[in-house]
């Protein structure tokens, strides 16, 4: 159980950064992982290539909320391009934890909605699913 | 072609007071439970997603593959014969599990789904056109609802639904309205898989038939948890799974009266269900085997014979006591324990089959469930194959404990235990 | 949602001379053999029907249910999770039997009947429409001929037939002439159940692609048998059963390629096979999911996992070197021991699989089974599903016995003993 | 086996009685076991009430060929009436030997033409299928 909830998953899934709602989106994506009922909506406000801001909203569990936390972290302020490089493993990196197979669509949730937003902007074709 | 044995199933006049389940030599007749789980004592409490199965299942399937095993029906030789004789002879196992009088009223499918399935595709193509009506309810497992909507939408057919209240309970005031659009099928679930409601299945029926409409019970949860009788019930069709009712996954059931059967068009074709085949057109077997194509799973059906045994030994009453008992000792117990758990469904137990859906505010059901399995807690969380029953109930997701006749009260205690620890890691 | 590990599967290079079987040592595998019937060693020659299973599978089944048995994809919990990752592992496994590169192409069946029905329903509702025409082989299988005879009934399609010469051959100069009607599909069988020809698959798929055909291979007496790449064949599907390549009842399999799968509207409706379910709408899974609603039968599909291991391992070069070897010696040994005995198919073993159906003048099937059986020997007879097949030949019925990894030179001489039995009775 | 293929079943099979087409029949009936490809025509010949003829052809295994054997030879003469309280297990008797559940249907092949033509008769409903 240590493994899983660590005390800093659990933080950002009580005080998840970037939580809400962005005035200008470039983008905006909702996804769901209808197995578990959870939703996110995840929106880009990018200017000059580059991801100004980054905001998302929904319900999930404390693996898909803190994922969604980290990674709209790591984004932000990221040129588009790096952000299109980025890969379903550097996600599973990001949360540190190890993740059961079980629980791969929580902790992909935020990161295929990503995919789709790169794709709505054209910033590269929609990666293969990862799990 | 082979004659399955018909016997009248006599009906047992149960005593007055009758002695409760004995739980404990119960757990013994299951290998599974005998393990942990993260260093404790596995606590299964998701027997409504699939059941385990007693030893007697396990030993039979074992002793098919080392003994009998071979294909039914056309063999002249004596493993087929043996085959053929455990096959059918679960048949005659189950028509007793149901009261049925016609064993020939039995057909073997994979699970709840494929029989529900099979009337969509067979009754339902040939009976259901433009503008027909079909009414189901709000609770439907996915099972008793996607093979509808394909139907629907072939045929241009109308679904309706019967509504719920809020705490989950079916509202035949509006029922008796969805009446009124003279549907050719009602179908609906005995018992809810996720709300535990009990459905009050013989009144409905009789208000569909004096309709005119047909119905369809899905008695996925119930077989397995009460006295379910066929007969009594007056329903046309009725299904359930094998693999929830302490048979072996791959066993299922559909019953449905002789004469619908009879006029009913084949759902599969292959070998079994046919009398003769030429290039361009063949006739068709008598019921069961016009509807089961193909080399069944012998060995499944086999051990669901087993497993209605086992249950019609146990008693299906003192079953139903079991879980009733359970039922109001979770919902009491658990409010208690838990302070601020959310429960949903009647909170009476006598209109509730053995089935506990709850949330922790604060807590997703996945994490939740994900920190009970470290106990050895085994829940399920998610939608329960019923998203349209969350969605009207506004939830995301829900947890939920199930039961069988090998749950104690001492699961119950360990799984509030299990929750109390969820709360603390997460501080609500 | 769970991920299948996708791993590129290694052609092995076989070493040029190939050890032979040791039969004896397998026979030591398979429990069911070491009885006696009747007085007799049990010989069973009804492998075609359905093969017996290596005590690796019945281990399997029985470790499943003491330990493991859970509902897969949606439990957060170790049963559940270890559940899963059989069921899906079992996948990859008979993948790699089939030289698949991607698991999510293997669709669980019931059987080869389901597969090809699941195929008749998905693809063939969708794409045939009157008119259109159906190529299938006077050698069909009802398995692979109801399935089409009730689509073209529903869509006023035409079905066409290549024929057989009489030694049960494909008539390859009228299948081109066929192909000039441009068919929608040619669907034929890779090995005759009935009697034992090996088509000619990969230069028949090739001539249908180029003419405008999907294919579909009834691959059910032939996965067990053979080695079969379902890459180099390069068919559009293929269907087997488990249940006769050494895996439990109820396992099967259809593989077609990704495609045509993500194209295809599903099959049955119910749990797992959704995405989203709301009253009146749904969304499709994934494949393979879409296509396996309701619960699967686990089991059996862990079980027929562990088979293609098993088979796997005994080498299917080796299996098909062990088959030919006892096809020639049953087609050398039984005219010169049962005089006057009628033999059936190709006679050459090059093109013929283990399959050795025949009649003793004068003694029907029936008996010549029935009375085998007192000598222990497990014989089918009756028209082995294919009726149309035994009009063709203007044959009443025949017997017929079949072999496996498990068969031995001496059940084929225990067969012709018991058939010299069969001549004294009936004074013939 | 023995017990099956007792003398006089492999007799009645080798040289069947009443065997062959009738002249003047009241009625004809084919009857057929597709599973083990056996077919059966039976005939009679009614004349006041009663079977002065019977006769059939076909073909099929020893135990379907010496029941036809037997029942004809039964049936011959009687009374309709007599005919028609014929049961099945009346034809499992005259033969004499266990039947397994397999081999039933072979059994009763004639028995079963033998309804239908009694049926066509009016002589009676159609009894059940008995197995
Ligand atoms: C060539 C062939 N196709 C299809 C089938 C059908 O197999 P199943 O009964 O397992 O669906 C069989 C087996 O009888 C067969 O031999
Ligand atoms: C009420 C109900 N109906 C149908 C089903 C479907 O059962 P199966 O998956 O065995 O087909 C279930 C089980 O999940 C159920 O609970």
């Amino acid at each position: 159980m240590d493994d899983l909830y660590r005390d800093y998953i659990l933080e950002h899934y009580r005080r998840p950064h970037n939580f809400g709602v962005l005035e200008t989106p470039t983008a905006t994506y909702e996804g769901s992982n209808p197995l578990c009922g959870d939703r996110i909506t995840m929106q880009l406000d990018v200017e000059d290539g580059v991801v100004r801001e980054v905001g998302f909203t929904g319900r999930g569990c404390a693996i898909s909320q803190a994922s969604a936390s980290l990674l709209t972290d790591e984004i932000k302020g990221k040129p588009l391009a790096d952000v299109s490089s980025f890969a379903a493993t550097d996600v599973l990196d990001l949360l540190g934890i190890e993740i059961s197979p079980a629980r791969l669509k929580c902790a992909m949730l935020s990161f295929d909605a990503l995919q789709h937003l790169l794709d709505e902007l054209g910033a590269k074709p929609l990666a293969n699913d990862p799990a | 072609m082979t004659t399955i044995e018909e016997r009248p199933v006599a009906t047992e006049t149960e005593a007055p007071a009758r002695a409760p389940l004995d739980a404990a030599a119960i757990r013994a007749d299951f290998p599974i439970l005998d393990q942990s789980v993260n260093g404790h004592r596995l606590v299964y409490l998701d027997s409504a997603a699939t059941s385990q199965k007693p030893r007697a299942v396990i030993d039979a399937l074992d002793a098919y593959y080392r003994q009998d095993n071979a294909n039914v029906h056309r063999g002249i030789y004596a493993l087929s014969e043996r085959a053929t004789a455990g096959y059918e002879g679960a048949r005659v196992k189950v028509a007793k599990l149901l009261n049925v009088n016609d064993p020939h009223e039995i057909i073997w499918t994979r699970n709840a789904t494929e029989s529900i399935n099979l009337v969509a595709y067979s009754w339902g193509r040939k009976h259901i056109s433009r503008g027909d009506v079909i009414v189901l309810t709000e609770m439907e497992h996915h099972a008793n609802l996607v093979p509808w909507q394909l139907l629907a939408q072939e045929k241009d057919a109308d679904l309706e639904f019967i509504p719920i209240t809020d705490d989950g309970v079916l509202r035949q005031d509006v029922f008796d309205v969805l009446l009124r659009l003279k549907p050719k099928l009602v179908a609906f679930t005995h018992v809810s898989n996720t709300l535990g409601t009990i459905n009050p299945v013989e009144d409905m029926t009789r208000r569909a038939h004096e309709a005119g409409a047909l119905v369809l019970i899905d008695g996925a949860q119930a077989v397995p948890h009460l006295p379910v009788d066929v007969q009594a019930i007056g329903a046309d069709f009725y299904a359930f799974s094998g693999h929830k009712a302490l048979g072996p996954t791959g066993s299922g059931v559909l019953w449905a009266r002789r004469e619908l059967l009879e006029a009913m068009p084949p759902f599969m074709g292959g070998g079994d269900m046919i009398r003769e085949v030429h290039l361009r057109r063949s006739d068709w077997n008598d019921i069961p085997w016009k509807f089961e194509a193909g080399t069944p799973d012998i060995a499944a059906q086999i051990g669901l014979g087993v497993a209605a045994d086992y249950l019609r030994d146990l008693g299906m009453d003192r079953l139903r006591d079991h879980e009733r008992d359970l039922v109001g000792y979770a919902l009491d117990v658990l409010p208690r324990e838990v302070p601020g758990i959310d429960l949903y469904g009647p909170m009476d137990p006598e209109i509730r089959g053995g089935v506990v859906p709850f949330n922790i505010p604060g807590v997703h059901p996945h994490d939740a469930a994900q920190v009970l399995d470290r106990f050895g807690v085994a829940v399920r969380a998610g939608h329960h194959c019923t998203m349209p029953l969350h969605e009207r109930l506004d939830l995301g997701a829900t947890a939920r404990a199930s039961f069988q006749c090998y749950t104690t009260r001492d699961d119950i205690d360990a799984l509030a235990n299990g929750l109390k620890e969820v709360q603390r890691l997460f501080g609500v």
